[in-house]
């Protein structure tokens, strides 16, 4: 695999791009792998790649039913961050950050990582307390953070709405330098290159259809090109988690919701950071090409639709408005809909299951892009050992039997309320 | 922008209602002492890609809990009811 | 009751709202009706939504099983006692407020509050319609061919009708 | 230059007496009402309107409608900027001011066109090739230039200073599109009584029809058409308004613009956003003009053939004298002999071999020179078409040009049918795609469908209008409606095939896409159309690529030597044109972003030094200004006032909820964690409820008024959950049970008398009614009515001081308010706010919402007790499991601050003294206060089960303000642990 390089695109351009190669090879299935991993999204990609990378273990499959990066690392809002509050979520998503910071070189991809900032505003004294809370944790746990008062919001973002008719004036704010975005398909591409690099097949346009048993062992999959043994299946299609869990005897704690997502009109520079609105449910970012990317609530009720409402779209709007006046005249470009995996307590599952041979990474909820280096490396760990990575050990599905559940929000077991 | 027909006050926006969850799970008696009962009750969901049977509120309108039919995959609702009929039906069977 | 705005194609007014919620339970819902059918000497309305004027009370039936009892200012409230094994009543009047519309351009500016159809049969005269008002839940009364009121909460009304007075 | 030194001096849909200044780059300029921007600097002369959007080419006018992808304009400025606006969809209007974009310092010398020089390094994806060193935060570095080059407009900096409003409408069928097709179809439903909403984005109606000359059959058809829908008193005819969405539940979101040009706008808001639910819809939504792709397409001069006869006949606007019309199909031959019988001087060069004899022949008449199985390789000019180079049959030659007109075929409008997830399907015989299937209620009619002749599409908008009416229940015999025939013959008829030359060729004209690009990514292994549009950009710009995408599609399915439909299909998103976000949000603005929720003593609060603090929707008193200077001054002033005279605090934000019926103590039992069955009547209880699974829900006091009759209280916060989850039990559990709830929050104006003082206040305010002790002991209730208002006094505390919650009638409540003030002015009574409400709930060991956060059990909270040996109850199973009974969980205790000078705060972590801070400690300060009582800081905390023990010391550590505090284990009840303050 050549790399790529200021170099690289020096001398393709002389030769009229002409010399270039495939990103990964257009692989067809072998008759079996070691591993197979289901889902050529974030998560699986940076699974099959972490196996190689780090287990030696590269004859592996990735299957995809679409194209690859086609789901959800495709469709969300492309925040990173570290700012967990709870033992097990705290470590785990810092670890993540601590790979994103490395991404683009040990993938050879640019991710454009962007380190840019986010920060969190708070409406009243006690909003502020919790995210002092939230902010030592993290500094206890070696993770930058600050509170901002609001004169330094002020300064920060000054576009905010700091005026008398404010519904919710601005207190103060979390801030964590750190966190920031990144290019969310490069993500997709640069782990399936490198994955790619280490021989491992990507197989596009390959449904899995059901699971191929040996008594209670699952030691291969049915696919829409056929039937192809392996000695472990890794499930990583967040979103679509119960659909495969049904097909293999799975009993989840999931339900399938939909998050929209929004992109306005390519604008100059205006919004510097990651900005998220705590009076209510709204956050946004610039993209590099100039877009403002936002988001804001789930639609509420079980969809696989990758589709949103119109109500949704006006709540979010208002939002928008609420939060930086000065966007009423910009204008949104396109929504659409990203289908999630929410469980009952807003944290993700990543652990062997009950059934030999079958290893579980979902439930991301809308967190999973930010994870996508971590739950890899962790995923990876976990087919490859037969037991959890410490990192991931809270994120089991017996915990809601056992009560040890990781609930942020404290939300409750209503996945559509986290 | 689902429009859900409310069995007493007619097609409305879905933003009138509270949405509830899986209608198809059932609760234990109040009394039940099965942990594994009220495990796979609150926890454990089928979360079918098509048919689903859901709760919802007409909350802004009648207050009534309904039993709505949705396809998950385009939101075509086959069906409405009143909660307590399909809770009485349940029960007396 | 106050006027708060008022134009050539538009007013609007706010008063009290003397109201008494009635329910009934579900096995002895007829008796129930027949009960208070004969003290308050009318029939109710037979389906959400429908109203029946008797007298200076108006009732609407908002729920299957539960019917608010509205009095035109001034009236008294009907002696109505409600047998306990058959359902309850308690007031409401206190907590809430009537927003009185009307004129012209009504049906154009309560577009911008609610999504009623105003020209369909379950929104003409003598119609009930609860829905929601900028999240808020409200009952909405078509009194007259250019003329409504909206029920409201009290702790919201004054939002509620400066969004109206807005429009 | 002079003005309108393009315009015809006769025709068009334009009113010449009406002159419209406005100014484009600081020029001042003139047009007429019934121009577009677009047509106004046609008829100027202007050409050059924009740069792109990479390489900062020059670019013009390409098209007459929202499929602009060049000609993008910044109106207005400060508040009112408005950037990226195509120029063709803009109604000219007085005063307009205009700017180009995305150009520096000026759009005919722009600096960073030197960005095409540079194009073989800018290649698609070059960026995730490079810029990955020499340290790992490279990035941000480069990040920082690339983003000031990417955008293309500047957003407003301040408020929008105008109004937008959202509403709600119906309709029985929907008209989306109001040319032939849709006319028609409004006019079928029409007349058979079904209401109509006809949908059109343009100001005027007439779709296509407009591109015929205004004295034509056309334009008499579409007279009649109009006028007779306007006939109909049930058809709104929405013109400047476009169907941006199609949702669920038959739902369009629209977005109309008012009338720039009307000087009078009697408040209506700039745009409004309608919500329309329409029992059936009709798609007649038209087709869009395929460019065609050579080296060069994209020089301002290039237009679609369809466009350039539009501004020919619909405006009087004659952009060239010597055009060029490159075309594959017969629909661009119009064009030429429009452009020839007004004088210009026109070739056409069509890619088919035997162009049509009829056309032929027509040709021959107006003396346009016909060029056979001819393309356009190449073009020349800078900001203006000079010449082009083409190929054909004799070879390649030149040829001067001052307009050049393409036309690579048609596609269908299939936007808005693919919003709710329909794939279109590609029609071989069109060689486009359409919509793929309607649901119940949908239905496409005209170009849409693909059919594309006017007298087709005429009779296909009747069939689909009278199928829509007829799925509402509304059909009857309806004459067919009149004939209009514009002899059109078969449209595209041959696949036009990227021919390139040595300059670029434009796929995607805004986001500066090549045949280049496309087959690099092809190269790469992006073949798939979302990655060719991912790691491209294709289709990523304000257009959607509306007239990109099939050429893309064509240019991969070439590469692949696949299929169209095997190389796939774009999914579209809405909104179909770009929605300002303000439109969205309508009023929902400023204070209105929520509704506002006050108390019935909200205007005392106001009037009376009230600094407010909203909680949710409420608004509520958050300390009195006379208590302090501050927040921490007066809320200490406050507590010391309930301790050592008496407080009222106004409590009307209390969830109320009344239950009632024979089954009500039962249900009750069930939902509490703590029983009520036994509760004698006229006694309070406080009470705890749990989730399902085990976790505290909510707290508060319930009182029984009857024997069957409770009236409960909520917390604020959870007022609306916790009636919904009472009601959930009632009508999906426990459908038996004879229970009815009902919230009476708004019923009821609360209030709390708290303090030493209390008892003698109330015997002041209500000299008739008993208070003593023996009438009204802790926990006990007083039913009597004041001012014709229902009361009732409960005996409660929150604060550990003699309480009294009072209840009156809501619309007695301030009065009632000021009595008690008045009443206790002798005894010291003042008001207090929520600051110190909290303070006076930690002093006593009360747990609140810090404590009880969606994570905590009973045991954790101090409350096990309350449940006891109980079962039955909501949460009692799942509360049992085993982590939740951890020994080692975290319990609530008190600490107390003993550092001199120093304080708790809440957010700090626990610690061992000894140990070394890191990780998530041993546990957390929830709540703090100081504790005038104590004259120190003291808190509650959760903290981890063996350290919890009282007397144990431990660090606080807050690192956010760099603080590390000595705290002691005490018990979490400061005050009057013996209760001896509640009683007596």
């Amino acid at each position: 695999m050549a790399r790529y390089s200021a170099f690289s695109i020096l001398r393709n351009a002389l030769s009229g791009q002409k010399n270039w190669q495939r990103a990964w090879r257009a692989a067809e299935p072998k008759p079996s792998y070691d591993v197979i991993v289901i889902g050529g999204g974030g998560h699986g990609l940076a699974t099959a790649f972490y196996l190689a990378e780090n287990h030696g273990i590269r004859n592996v499959a990735v299957l995809e039913k679409g194209y690859v990066g086609g789901g959800n690392v495709g469709r969300n809002t492309t925040v990173i961050r570290s700012n967990y509050l709870l033992d097990g979520n705290t470590q785990f998503y810092e670890f993540s950050m601590k790979l994103w910071e490395g991404m683009s070189r040990a993938l050879n991809f640019n991710v454009m990582f962007s380190q840019r900032g986010q920060l969190v505003t708070a409406h009243s004294a006690d909003q502020l307390d919790g995210f002092s809370h939230r902010a030592n944790v993290m500094r206890l746990n070696g993770i930058d953070a600050d509170i901002l008062d609001r004169e330094d919001v002020r300064r920060l973002v000054p576009y905010l709405d700091f005026s008398d008719t404010a519904r919710f004036p601005i207190h103060g704010a979390i801030f964590q330098g750190r966190a920031g975005t990144a290019r969310h398909d490069a993500v997709a591409w640069g782990y399936a290159r490198a994955a790619d690099g280490h021989a491992v097949d990507i197989i596009q346009n390959c449904e899995v259809t059901g699971f191929l048993r040996d008594r209670d062992s699952i030691v291969g999959v049915e696919t829409t090109k056929g039937r192809i043994g392996a000695g472990k299946v890794g499930l990583a299609v967040a979103g679509h988690t119960s659909v495969l869990g049904v097909k293999a005897g799975l009993e989840l704690p999931i339900e399938s919701h939909v998050l929209q997502a929004f992109v306005t009109e390519p604008l100059k520079p205006l919004v510097d950071h990651v900005v998220a609105y705590g009076a209510d449910h709204f956050y946004v970012s610039q993209s590099d090409k100039g877009g403002l990317v936002f988001g804001g609530n789930l639609d509420g009720y079980n969809s696989y639709a990758q589709r949103g409402n119109l109500g949704v779209v006006r709540e979010v709007a208002e939002a928008a408005i609420a939060l930086m006046p000065c966007i009423s005249r910009v204008r949104l470009l396109r929504h659409w809909g990203g289908v999630m995996d929410m469980t009952p307590d807003a944290s993700p599952i990543i652990c062997p299951t009950p059934i030999d041979g079958l290893y579980l990474n979902g439930g991301w909820c809308y967190g999973g892009f930010k994870a996508t280096p971590a739950s890899g490396w962790c995923f990876a760990h976990t087919i490859a050992t037969g037991k959890p990575h410490p990192l991931v050990a809270a994120y089991g599905l017996d915990r809601f039997r056992t009560g040890h559940t990781l609930d942020e929000a404290g939300a409750g077991p209503s996945a559509w309320l986290q | 922008m689902l429009r859900i027909e409310c069995p007493c006050c007619g097609p409305r926006d879905h933003d009138e209602f509270r949405y509830g969850g899986d209608a198809s799970v059932t609760r234990p008696a109040h009394d039940d002492p099965d942990p594994e009962a009220w495990y796979r009750y609150v926890y454990i969901r089928t979360n079918p890609a098509g048919q689903h049977r859901e709760f919802w509120q007409h909350v802004t309108g009648c207050r009534q809990w309904m039993v709505v039919e949705r396809d998950t995959r385009n939101h075509a609702i086959a069906s409405v009811d009143f909660a307590r009929k399909s809770t009485v039906r349940k029960q007396r069977a | 009751m106050a006027s708060l705005t008022s134009s050539r194609d538009f007013s609007l007014c706010v008063a009290d709202c003397p109201l008494i919620q009635i329910e009934g339970w579900d096995a002895t819902l007829r008796q129930f009706e027949k009960s208070v059918s004969a003290s308050l000497n009318t029939k109710l309305p037979a389906s959400v939504g429908e109203t029946v004027r008797h007298k200076g009370l108006l009732t609407i039936r908002v729920a299957p099983r539960r019917l608010w009892l509205a009095l035109d200012e001034g009236t008294e409230a009907p002696a109505l006692v409600v047998d306990p094994d058959l359902g309850c009543s308690v007031p409401l009047g206190e907590g809430r407020v009537r927003l009185k519309m009307a004129g012209p351009g009504i049906a154009r500016l309560l577009s911008g509050c609610i999504a009623v159809d105003w020209h369909a049969p379950t929104a003409a005269p003598g119609r009930a319609v609860q829905t929601s008002f900028h999240h808020v839940p409200v009952l909405f009364l078509r009194t007259g061919e250019t003329a409504c009121e909206l029920i409201v909460p009290r702790s919201f009304a004054r939002s509620l009708s400066d969004w109206i007075a807005g429009g | 230059m002079s003005s309108n030194r393009k315009r015809l001096p006769v025709g068009g849909r334009i009113r010449r007496e009406v002159p419209v200044n406005f100014t484009f780059d600081g020029r001042k300029l003139i047009g007429y009402r019934g121009d577009t921007l677009a047509s106004a600097l046609l008829a100027n002369g202007v050409t050059l309107v924009g740069r792109s959007f990479k390489y900062h080419r020059p670019r013009g006018i390409f098209s007459a409608g929202p499929e602009e992808p060049n000609a993008l304009v910044t109106l207005g400025s400060a508040g009112r900027r408005e950037p990226n606006l195509p120029a063709a969809t803009l109604e000219l209007a007085d005063g307009m001011v205009v700017e180009s974009q995305n150009r520096w310092p000026s759009l005919a010398f722009d600096v960073q066109s030197v960005n095409g020089l540079l194009a073989p390094l800018l290649s698609a994806g070059f960026y995730y090739k490079t810029f990955m060193g020499p340290t790992r935060r490279a990035w941000m570095f480069y990040e920082h230039f690339i983003r000031k080059a990417a955008g293309l407009g500047r957003a407003g900096t301040g408020p929008d200073p105008d109004r937008y409003e959202v509403r709600h409408a119906f309709a029985d069928v929907a008209i989306v599109g109001g040319g032939p097709a849709g006319l028609s179809a409004a006019r079928a439903a029409a007349a058979v009584g079904a209401r109509v909403a006809l949908i059109e984005q343009d100001f005027l109606l007439g779709g296509q029809l407009l591109a015929e000359p205004s004295d034509s059959a056309a334009a008499g058809w579409l007279r009649q058409a109009e006028a007779e829908l306007e006939g109909f008193e049930t058809v709104a005819l929405m013109k400047r308004t476009t169907a941006f969405g199609s949702y669920d539940g038959n739902v369009l979101g629209l977005v109309k613009q008012r009338d720039p040009t009307d000087p009078k706008p009697n408040g209506e808001a700039r745009q409004t956003v309608t919500m329309l639910r329409a029992r059936s819809i009709v798609f007649a939504t038209g087709a869009i003009e395929r460019p065609i792709v050579f080296s060069n397409n994209d020089r301002p001069g290039v237009m679609l053939a369809s466009a350039a006869r539009t501004y020919l006949n619909r405006f009087a606007v004659l952009p060239g004298k010597k055009i060029i019309v490159a075309t594959t199909n017969d629909g661009a031959w119009r064009t030429a002999f429009d452009y020839a019988a007004a004088g210009a001087e026109v070739t056409v060069a069509d890619l088919r071999a035997v162009p049509p004899a009829a056309l032929a022949a027509e040709a021959a008449r107006l003396g346009v020179v016909v060029r056979a199985a001819t393309r356009i390789v190449d073009l020349h000019g800078g900001h203006a078409v000079r010449q082009v180079t083409l190929n054909g049959p004799e070879g390649q030659s030149s040829a001067a040009c001052d307009l050049v007109c393409v036309s690579g075929g048609w596609s269908p409008t299939v936007h808005l049918t693919s919003h709710l997830g329909s794939k279109p399907t590609y029609r071989d015989d069109i060689d486009g795609f359409v919509p793929g299937s309607f649901p119940a209620g949908r239905f496409g009619a005209g170009a849409m469908m693909g059919t594309y002749a006017t007298a087709d599409a005429i009779d296909d908008g009747h069939r689909a209008g009278s199928e829509a009416a007829a799925s509402c229940g509304k059909s009857a015999p309806v004459p067919a409606p009149s004939k209009l025939d514009l002899d059109e013959t078969a449209t595209s008829s041959l696949r036009e095939i990227p021919s390139v030359g040595r300059g670029k060729a434009f796929v995607d004209f805004q986001m500066d896409v090549t045949t280049g690009d496309i087959e690099l990514a092809h190269r790469e292994g992006y073949e798939s159309v979302e990655h060719l549009k991912r790691y491209t950009t294709l289709g990523m710009g304000t257009d959607q690529g509306k007239t990109s995408n099939f050429a893309a599609l064509a240019a991969m399915a070439a590469l692949r030597k696949a299929t169209i439909p095997e190389t796939g299909a774009t999914t579209f998103r809405p909104p179909y044109t770009p929605v300002a976000i303000g439109a969205l949000a309508g009023r929902a603005i400023g204070h209105h972003f929520k509704p506002i929720r006050r108390t019935p003593m909200h205007d005392w609060h106001m009037a009376n030094g009230a600094k407010m603090l909203e909680v949710g929707l409420w608004m509520r008193p958050y300390f009195y200004r006379q208590s302090g200077r501050n927040v921490n001054e007066a809320y200490v002033a406050e507590m010391r006032t309930v301790r050592q005279a008496a407080g009222l605090m106004d409590i009307s934000t209390l969830g109320k909820i009344d239950v009632q019926g024979p089954d009500a103590a039962i249900f009750l039992d069930r939902v509490y964690a703590n029983g009520f069955a036994k509760l004698a009547i006229g006694r309070a209880r406080y009470g705890v409820m749990l989730r399902d699974d085990g976790i505290v829900f909510d707290d508060g006091t319930t009182t029984r008024l009857a024997e069957n009759r409770f009236f409960m209280t909520t917390s604020t916060a959870k007022a609306a959950d916790v009636l919904s989850r009472l009601e959930f039990l009632l009508d999906t559990a426990w459908p038996d049970l004879r229970v009815a709830v009902t919230s009476v929050s708004d019923e009821w104006a609360a209030m709390s008398v708290a303090g030493p003082n209390s008892r003698a206040i109330l015997n002041a305010a209500f000299p008739a009614l008993d208070v003593s002790e023996e009438a009204l002991s802790h926990m006990g209730l007083l039913e009597s009515e004041w001012e014709g208002r229902a009361l009732r006094i409960l005996r409660l505390s929150y604060s550990g001081e003699r309480a009294y919650e009072v209840y009156v009638g809501a619309t007695a409540g301030e009065q009632l308010w000021s009595r008690l003030l008045e009443a206790g002015r002798p005894f010291d009574l003042k008001p207090y706010g929520v600051e110190a409400l909290g303070a006076l709930r930690v002093e006593k060991g009360h747990v609140a919402g810090p404590e009880i956060d969606g994570r905590t059990t009973l045991d954790d909270l101090g409350l096990g007790r309350m449940a006891g040996k109980r079962s039955g109850f909501v949460g009692d199973v799942l509360r049992r499991r085993p982590a939740l009974r951890a020994p080692n969980r975290q319990r609530l205790v008190g600490l107390e601050c003993i550092e001199e000078g120093k304080r708790l705060r809440g957010g700090a972590i626990l610690f061992l003294p000894d140990e070394k801070p890191h990780g998530h400690g041993r546990g957390r300060v929830t709540s703090v206060t100081f504790s005038p009582e104590r004259g120190h800081y003291v808190g509650l905390a959760l903290l981890a089960g063996d350290v919890a023990a009282e007397g144990s010391e431990l660090v606080a550590i807050y690192p956010m303000k760099a603080e590390t505090v000595r705290a002691r284990v005490v018990s979490p009840v400061f005050i009057d642990p013996q209760g001896e303050r509640l009683h007596g």
